[in-house]
C-alpha cells in the first residue's frame, strides 16, 4: 500500500469535518482564551470600541469571587453522587429489564421517556412536586397550606412534612432535591448503553454461571459487571462530563434564584456562574470561568481513564 | 481576522451616526422606503389586535415605513438576545425595554438618544405632547446620570393596595394610609381571624425600594459610589417588617412559595384580607364566583401604605421603548415616528389600556370617550381592571424611578433576595440583617 | 449415580408463526444410564441429542416426562441444584478471569455444609488442573490458549466440584484432527479415573463409538438404539442404525427372498430359513465381503484403494442404491481389476436384511 | 475422589431443595418485578403530573392544595398551546432543521469515521484524543464566539445556523468508530485485492454492516435536535424560523410576566409526544444500534 497516497486521501475524507471543527470548535476556543485574558472584556463594550489590557486579572476575579468555592462544591458534590447512584440505578434496571420477557417492551418505553421530554418543563414539574405553599416555617404559628406532592406521601406513610425547596430549607434538603431530579434526567441515556451491552453478551456464560450454580447477586458482580465494564467506564466517564456541566437542571428546580429564597445563589453551580458573568455581559470572566472548569473536566476525565485502565478486562 | 471585520462594522456605524446626527437634530423623515424592525413582549390576541390597527394607521400616514412587529419573549430573552445582537451589528431598531436594559446596551453606546429628535422642529414633539406625558414616566427616560433623555414610556403599571372591602365595611376597618395604621389593623384583623396572614406584599424587592423612597433613605446612585442601601434606616424598617413576619401579619411570594394573591382569593380557612400587588394583575385579585354567581367578597383598591401620605411615594413599572443607532438615520427618523405616534396618540393609548389593564403613558387618554366610559365602570367585581387603572392614575404625582448604571440591575436582584431572607430571620436577627446587607452590597460591587 | 430418563419429550412452538403445529425435538425417550458409565448420544444434526443434553442439565425444561438422578425426581429441580458438569461445545470459559479463577469459581458458589476454605479450594482446583493436564497454564486468560487447552480446563471447570453427572456437548467439534484423538482418550481416561456418570452428545459415529461404553442413536428427536458400540454395530435395529454406524458405510442393495433364498440381483448370496419371500433391503458391512472365484456375488471392479493393513475394493453393482460398493478385504489377496467381474461370498454374520418399507431388520437363521 | 464422597454430598433431602429453590425462584421473579414497578413509577409520576397538570384550569392549578385529578378537564389548554405558540409552523421548522441537519452530520459523521477506523495517517490517535476533548468543553463557551462568528456570515434568522454549527457530533463518531472498528480488516484487503474503491468499499461494505447503528444515530440525532434550546433561541427567534423548544419557553408569559403553566405544560407534552412516538416505534432500532456498536467499550 503506497503510504503516502493512503495519507492524502485519508485528509480528503477529514476535510468538512475539519473545516466545521475550525470555525465552530477551535476559533471559539482561541477566542475564548483571548477573551479570557483581557482583563474585564465585555463584548458589548468592544462593539462600543472600547480596548482592554491583556493579563490575568479575569482569573483573579473569577478564584476571589465570595460563591466561587460555594460553586465548585456544588458542582463537585452534584457529580460526586448522582453519577454512582445513576449509574448503579441503571445497571440493576438494566439487568432486570433484560432478565424479563412480559411486559419487558413497555417497561423499557417507559425507562426512556425522561430523554425524550423537555428538561425545562420537567424541571417545573418537579419544582411544584417539592414545593411548599405556606409561611413562617419553624415559627410556632406556622402555616402549611400545601406541602407538595411528595411531603403528602411522605405523610401519608405516617412521616413528617420537610422543607425541601422553600424558605429555610437545608442545604441538604436542597441536595438531595437536586440528586433526585439529576438521577432521574441521567437514567434513560445510561439504561440505553447498558440495555445494549447486556445483549452483546454471549447467553452461555449465564447457562455456564447457572451450572456452576451461582447465586443472582454473584452472577451480577462476577460476570455481568466485568463483561459489562468498557460501557460501565464509558457511562462513568460520559457522566462526569456532563455532570460538571449541571445548570439547568438547578434552573428547573429553583429558578433564576439559583437557591431557596431563604439563601439565593446558593445552590448555583461552575455553569451557572458562567451564565451570571454572560447575563452582565462580562465575557472575559465567563470565559475565564470556563477554561477553569474546562480544566477540572480534562483533569477528572484523565483520573477517570487511569482508573478504568486498570479495571476494565475484555 | 473576523474580530477585524466585526469591529470595522461597528466603527463605521458609530461615525456614521455622528454625521448622520446632524441631520437628525434639523431634518425630517424623507419618504424613503425603510423597514424597521420592533421587538415586544405582547402575546394577547387582544392587545396584539390593538397595536396591528395602529401600525395599518401609521402605514397610512407613511406607506414607505414598514414596521416589522416580533415578539421576542419575556424581558430577559430580550436582553439576552440584544446583547449578543449588538456584537453582530444587527440589533432590531426598537425596543421594549426597562430602563435597566438601557445601561447595558449603552455599553457599547447602542442606544440613540431622544433629545435632540424631540427638539426637533421638523419631526419633535410639541409642547402639548411633551406635557401630556406622566410626569414620573417621562423622568424615568432620563434617570440615568448624564441628563440625557434614552426612553420614552409605553404602558406603565403600579403598585396598589387590595384590600377585602366587606370585610373590611363588617369589621368597621378603615384602610389603613400609613405603615403604623397598618400594623394597628393587622393586629385586629389578626384578633378577628387568627389563622389569616393580614398582609401579603408579592415583591420583596418593590417593596424595599419603594420604603427608601418613602423614607426618602439611600439606595443607589447614579453615579460613584452605586450602592448605598446599607444603612441604618433600612436595616430599622426591614427589622421591623421581619417582626411583623413573626407575629404572622405579613408574608410575601419568596416566602409563601407562591402569588400571595392565591391567598388573597382563596376560599378556604387561611387568607389574606389586604394584598400589595401590580395594578396590571388586577384580574388575579378576584376571587373565584361563587356558585351563586356573584364573588364572595367586594374587592377595594387603594393607594399603597405611606410613611408620609402629604409625600406620596409609589413604584412605575412597565415597559418604555428606546430606538438603536442606526447607520441609516431615515431608519432612526423613521423609528422615531413610529415610536412618537404610540405613545402620544391619545386613542392607540387609550385602546391598548382598556386590552391589557395597564396604564397608558399619556394623560389625554381621559378625553377619549370610550376611556371615560371604561373608567366609569369600575367596581370592585367584574370591572375591577377598571378600577385598579383608577386608582393608578389617581397617583401618578407619586411615582418615583430608581436611578439607572451600569449594574443597576444588579442591585435590584440583590436587594430582592435580601429582603426576602432578613423578613423570615429567626435568631440573632440584628446580627444576621447587618450579615445580609453586607452579602448584598458584596455581591453588587463584585458584579462589576 | 444412575440417570432415568422417563418417556422424555420436549416440543418446540414452529418458528414461522404461520403454521402453529410444533416440532417434535425429542419424542418419548425412555433410557436408563448406568451409573459410572460414559454414554454417547449419536445423531445427524436437528435429532435432539443436545436437547436431551440440554433436559438432563435442567437448562432446557422437558414438555412431558420425568428425570431421575438415583432416584431423586430432579425434573422440577434447577440446575444450580442439580450437581452436574457441562461442558459447553465452545467451551463458555468467563473471558475475564484467569484459568485458575475459571476452576475455583463453581467451588466458590459451595454452600451450607460443602463450604470450602480458601486453601481446600485452590487444592481442588490444583487437583483438577492436574488431572487434564493444565497445571502449568494456571494464570493464563483464556484467550492466550489453544482449542485443545481451553477444552481441558472447561472439563477441569466441570470436575472440580465434583459433580454427579457429567455433561459434554460435541467436546471434540472445534478441534482439529490429531486432537481430537488425544482429547478423546483424555476424556475416556478422565471418566474412568473419577467414575462419574458421564453423556456426551457427538455427530461423529466414530467418535461415539471408540469411546463410549453405550451408545444411543438418535433420528428426529426418536430413539433408533441403545446398546453397546459393538453390539449396535453389528446388530443394527434398523436400515438408519447400519448406515449411521460403520467407516466406510455399509453397502445397501435391493434384495429378493424367495423360498428361502436372498437374491441380490440375479445373484443368489444366502440361504436362511424363517423369511417370508418378499422384496428386502439388503445391507453387507465392507469387511463382510469375502473374495473368491466362484463367489456368489458378481460386482464389476472399478479400482483399488491401499489402506495399509487391507485394501478397499470399489465395485459397482446394478442392484447396489449407492453408487459404488467398497469392500475391505486383507492385503495379501489379490485383486486384478482387469477382469470382468471380482466375485464375493458374504460372511453371513456381516450381512443385514430389512424389510422393504419399515426399513426395519428382519432376523433369520442361516441354516 | 473416591465414588462415595461424592454421593454422600448429595444424599440431601431433595424435596426440601426443590421447595426452597422454587420459592426463592418465585421470590427472586417477584422481587426484580416489584423493583421495576416502583422505579417505572418514580420515573412515570413526573409524567402523570405534567399531563393532569396540563389539563388543569390556571386558577386550579394555582390552587393552595394540588388536586391528583383536575375537577374540570380543560383540552382547550392544548388548543391554546398549538395556537399560542403557533406550534403548527415551529413543528414544520424543527422537522425540516432535524432531518436536513441529521442526513448532511450523518454523512460528515460516516466519512470522518471512516479515516478513523480504516485510513492510517499521522497523528490519527491525537486528532481523534483531541475531538474527544472537545466533548468536554463546556457549550456555552462556543455560544458567545459563535454568536459573532454566524453574524459576521450573515446568517442570523436563517435555517442555515441552526444547521451548520453542529454537524459534526463527536459522540457519534465515537460510537460509529466502535462499529466500524469490528469489521475485520481481512474485508477491507479483499475489497483492495479486487479493485474497489476506499469510496465504493465504504459505501458497498462498511456502512451496510452497521446500519443498526447508523439508524440509531439518525434517531438520537433527530432527538437532540428536537430538544436544543439555547443557540436556537438566540440565532434564529423569528416567527419563520423559530424551533419547538424556544416556541415553549416564552410564549405564554402574559404582560405581567406570570407563566399559564398548565398551558406551557400542554405545549410541552405536544411537543414530546413525536419524539415518544418515534421512540415507541423505533425502540427496537436504537436498542440493536448501541448494543451492536458498544461491545467493545
Amino acid at each position: 500500500m503506497v503510504e503516502s497516497k493512503q495519507q492524502w486521501k485519508a485528509w480528503i475524507y477529514l476535510a468538512p469535518a475539519i473545516v466545521l471543527l475550525l470555525i465552530f470548535t477551535v476559533w471559539p476556543i482561541i477566542n475564548t482564551v483571548r477573551m479570557a485574558l483581557l482583563e474585564n472584556y465585555s463584548g458589548l463594550k468592544a462593539a462600543g470600541g472600547a480596548t482592554f489590557n491583556f493579563g490575568i486579572g479575569n482569573f483573579e476575579k473569577v478564584i476571589t469571587y465570595r460563591r466561587f468555592v460555594q460553586c465548585m462544591k456544588n458542582t463537585v458534590l452534584l457529580c460526586v453522587f448522582t453519577v454512582p447512584i445513576s449509574t448503579l440505578l441503571a445497571l440493576l434496571i438494566a439487568v432486570a429489564l433484560h432478565s424479563i420477557k412480559p411486559l419487558q417492551k413497555a417497561l423499557q418505553t417507559i425507562f426512556f421517556l425522561p430523554y425524550v421530554t423537555n428538561s425545562i418543563a420537567i424541571g417545573m414539574v418537579f419544582a411544584a412536586m417539592f414545593n411548599i405553599v405556606g409561611s413562617f416555617f419553624g415559627t410556632e404559628n406556622e402555616l402549611i397550606v400545601t406541602a407538595g406532592i411528595i411531603n403528602n406521601v411522605i405523610e401519608f406513610f405516617g412521616g413528617k412534612a420537610v422543607n425541601w425547596i422553600n424558605y429555610g430549607s437545608t442545604y441538604t434538603a436542597n441536595m438531595f432535591v437536586m440528586i433526585v431530579y439529576i438521577v432521574w434526567n441521567a437514567l434513560p441515556f445510561k439504561i440505553l448503553i447498558l440495555l445494549g451491552g447486556l445483549t452483546g453478551i454471549n447467553k452461555q456464560y449465564y447457562e455456564a454461571a447457572k451450572v456452576d450454580s451461582t447465586p443472582r447477586a454473584r452472577v451480577l458482580w462476577r460476570i455481568t459487571v466485568p463483561l459489562l465494564s468498557p460501557m460501565l467506564a464509558y457511562v462513568i466517564i460520559t457522566g462526569f462530563i456532563g455532570g460538571f456541566k449541571e445548570y439547568t437542571s438547578i434552573v428547573g428546580i429553583f429558578g433564576e434564584r439559583m437557591g431557596p429564597a431563604s439563601d439565593s445563589g446558593r445552590m448555583n453551580t461552575m455553569v451557572g456562574f458562567i451564565y451570571d458573568s454572560l447575563s452582565n455581559n462580562n465575557q472575559g470572566r465567563a470565559s475565564a470561568a470556563a477554561l477553569i472548569l474546562f480544566g477540572i473536566i480534562l483533569i477528572v476525565t484523565l483520573i477517570n481513564l487511569q482508573v478504568s485502565k486498570k479495571r476494565v478486562h475484555y | 481576522m473576523k474580530k477585524l471585520i466585526s469591529m470595522l462594522l461597528v466603527l463605521m456605524m458609530v461615525l456614521s451616526c455622528a454625521s448622520a446626527l446632524a441631520d437628525l437634530t434639523t431634518d425630517g423623515y424623507d419618504g424613503s422606503a425603510v423597514t424597521i424592525t420592533f421587538y415586544h413582549i405582547i402575546n394577547k390576541d387582544n392587545q396584539l389586535e390593538v397595536l396591528n390597527n395602529a401600525i395599518a394607521e401609521f402605514n397610512k400616514e407613511y406607506p414607505n415605513i414598514t414596521v416589522n412587529a416580533e415578539n421576542a419573549g419575556s424581558y430577559n430573552d430580550i436582553l439576552k438576545r440584544i446583547s449578543e445582537e449588538i456584537n453582530g451589528g444587527n440589533q432590531p431598531n426598537i425596543t421594549f425595554c426597562y430602563a435597566d436594559h438601557v445601561a447595558e446596551y449603552n455599553k457599547a453606546g447602542a442606544v440613540q438618544t431622544l433629545d435632540e429628535l424631540i427638539n426637533n422642529p421638523v419631526v419633535g414633539l410639541s409642547d402639548e405632547q411633551k406635557a401630556d406625558f406622566v410626569e414620573g414616566y417621562y423622568n424615568e427616560g432620563m434617570s440615568f446620570g448624564d441628563g440625557l433623555m434614552y426612553t420614552l414610556p409605553f404602558y406603565k403599571s403600579t403598585e396598589v393596595l387590595y384590600y377585602d372591602a366587606t370585610f373590611f365595611a363588617a369589621n368597621g376597618l378603615t384602610v389603613p394610609t400609613t405603615w403604623d395604621e397598618v400594623e394597628e389593623v393587622c393586629a385586629k384583623i389578626k384578633e378577628i381571624d387568627p389563622k389569616s396572614i393580614p398582609l401579603g406584599y408579592d415583591s420583596e424587592g418593590n417593596w424595599f425600594i419603594t420604603m427608601t423612597e418613602q423614607y426618602g433613605s439611600d439606595y443607589t446612585s447614579a453615579t460613584e459610589p452605586h450602592y448605598l442601601f446599607d444603612n441604618d434606616t433600612n436595616k430599622a424598617f426591614v427589622k421591623k417588617f421581619n417582626e411583623w413576619y413573626q407575629k404572622g401579619y405579613v408574608t410575601t411570594a419568596g416566602l409563601y412559595g407562591a402569588y400571595t394573591s392565591g391567598l388573597f382569593t382563596s376560599t378556604d380557612e387561611t387568607r389574606c384580607y389586604m394584598c400589595i400587588g401590580s395594578s396590571a394583575g388586577a384580574t388575579y385579585q378576584r376571587p373565584k364566583k361563587g356558585d351563586d354567581g356573584n364573588y364572595p367578597f367586594e374587592v377595594g383598591i387603594a393607594t399603597i401604605p405611606q410613611v408620609d401620605p402629604a409625600n406620596r411615594k409609589v413604584i412605575s413599572q412597565g415597559p418604555s421603548v428606546c430606538i438603536f443607532k442606526k447607520s441609516n438615520p431615515q431608519e432612526v427618523l423613521a423609528s422615531w415616528l413610529f415610536v412618537k405616534y404610540l405613545t402620544t396618540n391619545t386613542d392607540f393609548q387609550a385602546n391598548f389600556g382598556m386590552q391589557s389593564g395597564y396604564m397608558p403613558a399619556i394623560k389625554s387618554v381621559l378625553n377619549n370617550a370610550d376611556f371615560q366610559a371604561y373608567l366609569a365602570k369600575a367596581d370592585g367585581g367584574d370591572n375591577i381592571a377598571m378600577l385598579s387603572m383608577k386608582v393608578g392614575m389617581d397617583q401618578t404625582d407619586a411615582y418615583y424611578t430608581s436611578p439607572v448604571f451600569e449594574g443597576s440591575s444588579v442591585a435590584r436582584n440583590q436587594v430582592t433576595a435580601l429582603m426576602t431572607k432578613c423578613l423570615g430571620l429567626t435568631e440573632n436577627v440584628d446580627a444576621e440583617i447587618d450579615a445580609a446587607f453586607q452579602d448584598a452590597i458584596d455581591e453588587c460591587e463584585y458584579a462589576n | 449415580m444412575k440417570i432415568v430418563l422417563q418417556n422424555l419429550t420436549k416440543a418446540f412452538p414452529s418458528r414461522n408463526k404461520k403454521s402453529n403445529e410444533e416440532v417434535i425435538a425429542v419424542n418419548n425417550f425412555n433410557f436408563e444410564i448406568p451409573d459410572g458409565k460414559l454414554i454417547g448420544l449419536l445423531g445427524p444434526s436437528g435429532c435432539g441429542k443436545s436437547t436431551t443434553l440440554y433436559m438432563i442439565s435442567g437448562l432446557q425444561k422437558p414438555t412431558s416426562g420425568r428425570i431421575f438422578f438415583g432416584d431423586d425426581d430432579v425434573t422440577e429441580l434447577s440446575t444450580e441444584n442439580r450437581g452436574i458438569g457441562l461442558v459447553f461445545q465452545n467451551y463458555a470459559l468467563y473471558p475475564h478471569m484467569t484459568v485458575k479463577q475459571n476452576i475455583m469459581f463453581p467451588l466458590q458458589n459451595l454452600k451450607g455444609e460443602d463450604k470450602l476454605t480458601k486453601e481446600q479450594m485452590l487444592e481442588r482446583a490444583y487437583q483438577a488442573a492436574k488431572l487434564v493436564q493444565i497445571e502449568q497454564l494456571l494464570d493464563r486468560k483464556p484467550s492466550e490458549l489453544s482449542g485443545g487447552q481451553q477444552q481441558r480446563v472447561a472439563i477441569a471447570r466441570a470436575l472440580v466440584k465434583m459433580p454427579r453427572v457429567l455433561l459434554l456437548d460435541e467436546p471434540l467439534s472445534n478441534l482439529d484432527a490429531r486432537l481430537r484423538l488425544q482429547t478423546r482418550e483424555e476424556i475416556r481416561r478422565i471418566q474412568q479415573e473419577t467414575k462419574i456418570t458421564t453423556v456426551f452428545v457427538t455427530h461423529d459415529q466414530e467418535e461415539a463409538m471408540s469411546i463410549s461404553d453405550m451408545i444411543v442413536v438418535m433420528k428426529a428427536g426418536i430413539v433408533q438404539q441403545i446398546g453397546k458400540p459393538q453390539d449396535v454395530y453389528d446388530d443394527p435395529a434398523n436400515l438408519f442404525v447400519a448406515k449411521f454406524l460403520g467407516t466406510p458405510p455399509i453397502n445397501v442393495f435391493d434384495g429378493q427372498v424367495k423360498d428361502g433364498k436372498l437374491y441380490i440381483g440375479s445373484d443368489e448370496v444366502l440361504e436362511f430359513s424363517g423369511v417370508a419371500d418378499q422384496a428386502v433391503t439388503v445391507g453387507i458391512r465392507p469387511e463382510g465381503f469375502v473374495l473368491s472365484e466362484n463367489g456368489a456375488l458378481k460386482c464389476k471392479p472399478v479400482n483399488v484403494e491401499v489402506m495399509g493393513r487391507d485394501v478397499s475394493v470399489v465395485a459397482t453393482h446394478d442392484a447396489s442404491q449407492n453408487p459404488f460398493v467398497r469392500s475391505i478385504i486383507d492385503a495379501d489377496n489379490k485383486v486384478d481389476t482387469g477382469s470382468e467381474y471380482v466375485r464375493y461370498n458374504i460372511k453371513p454374520h456381516k450381512i443385514f436384511i430389512f424389510n422393504k418399507e419399515t426399513e426395519e431388520r428382519i432376523y433369520f437363521e442361516v441354516k | 475422589m473416591s465414588q462415595k464422597s461424592i454421593d454422600i454430598m448429595h444424599a440431601r433431602d431433595l424435596r426440601k431443595t426443590t421447595l426452597k429453590q422454587n420459592i426463592f425462584k418465585v421470590l427472586g421473579l417477584g422481587g426484580v418485578y416489584l423493583f421495576l414497578f416502583i422505579m417505572a413509577l418514580i420515573v412515570l409520576f413526573p409524567f402523570y403530573w405534567m399531563l393532569i397538570s396540563s389539563v388543569k384550569s390556571l386558577t386550579e392549578y394555582r390552587a393552595q392544595v394540588p388536586t391528583l385529578w383536575p375537577r374540570i378537564i380543560m383540552l382547550g389548554n392544548y388548543v391554546e398551546a398549538f395556537t399560542a405558540a403557533n406550534l403548527g409552523r415551529l413543528f414544520l421548522n424543527t422537522l425540516y432543521v432535524g432531518l436536513v441537519s441529521t442526513l448532511l452530520s450523518l454523512f460528515i459523521t460516516i466519512i470522518t469515521t471512516f479515516a478513523f477506523a480504516r485510513l492510517e495517517f499521522k497523528g490519527k490517535n491525537l486528532l481523534f484524543g483531541a475531538l474527544l476533548a472537545t466533548m468536554m468543553i463546556p457549550g456555552e463557551l462556543f455560544t458567545i464566539t459563535n454568536y459573532i462568528t454566524v453574524s459576521d456570515f450573515g446568517w442570523i434568522n436563517t435555517y442555515t445556523v441552526l444547521i451548520v454549527p453542529f454537524l459534526v457530533s463527536v459522540f457519534y463518531i465515537y460510537l460509529l468508530r466502535q462499529n466500524f472498528m469490528q469489521i475485520p480488516s481481512e474485508l477491507y484487503l479483499a475489497a483492495k485485492v479486487d479493485g474497489t474503491s476506499d469510496w465504493k468499499y465504504l459505501w458497498k461494505v462498511m456502512v451496510p454492516l452497521a446500519l443498526p447503528t447508523l439508524i440509531s444515530i439518525t434517531i438520537l440525532k433527530m432527538m437532540g435536535s428536537w430538544n436544543s434550546y439555547i443557540w436556537p433561541r438566540l440565532v434564529a427567534n423569528d416567527e419563520a424560523h423559530r424551533l419547538v423548544t424556544n416556541g415553549l419557553r416564552n410564549a405564554f408569559t402574559d404582560t405581567s410576566g406570570d407563566v399559564n403553566y398548565p398551558v406551557q405544560m400542554a405545549a410541552v407534552a405536544l411537543v414530546s409526544a413525536p419524539l415518544f412516538l418515534v421512540f415507541v416505534f423505533l425502540r427496537k432500532y436504537i436498542m440493536a444500534g448501541v448494543s451492536r456498536s458498544g461491545i467493545k467499550g
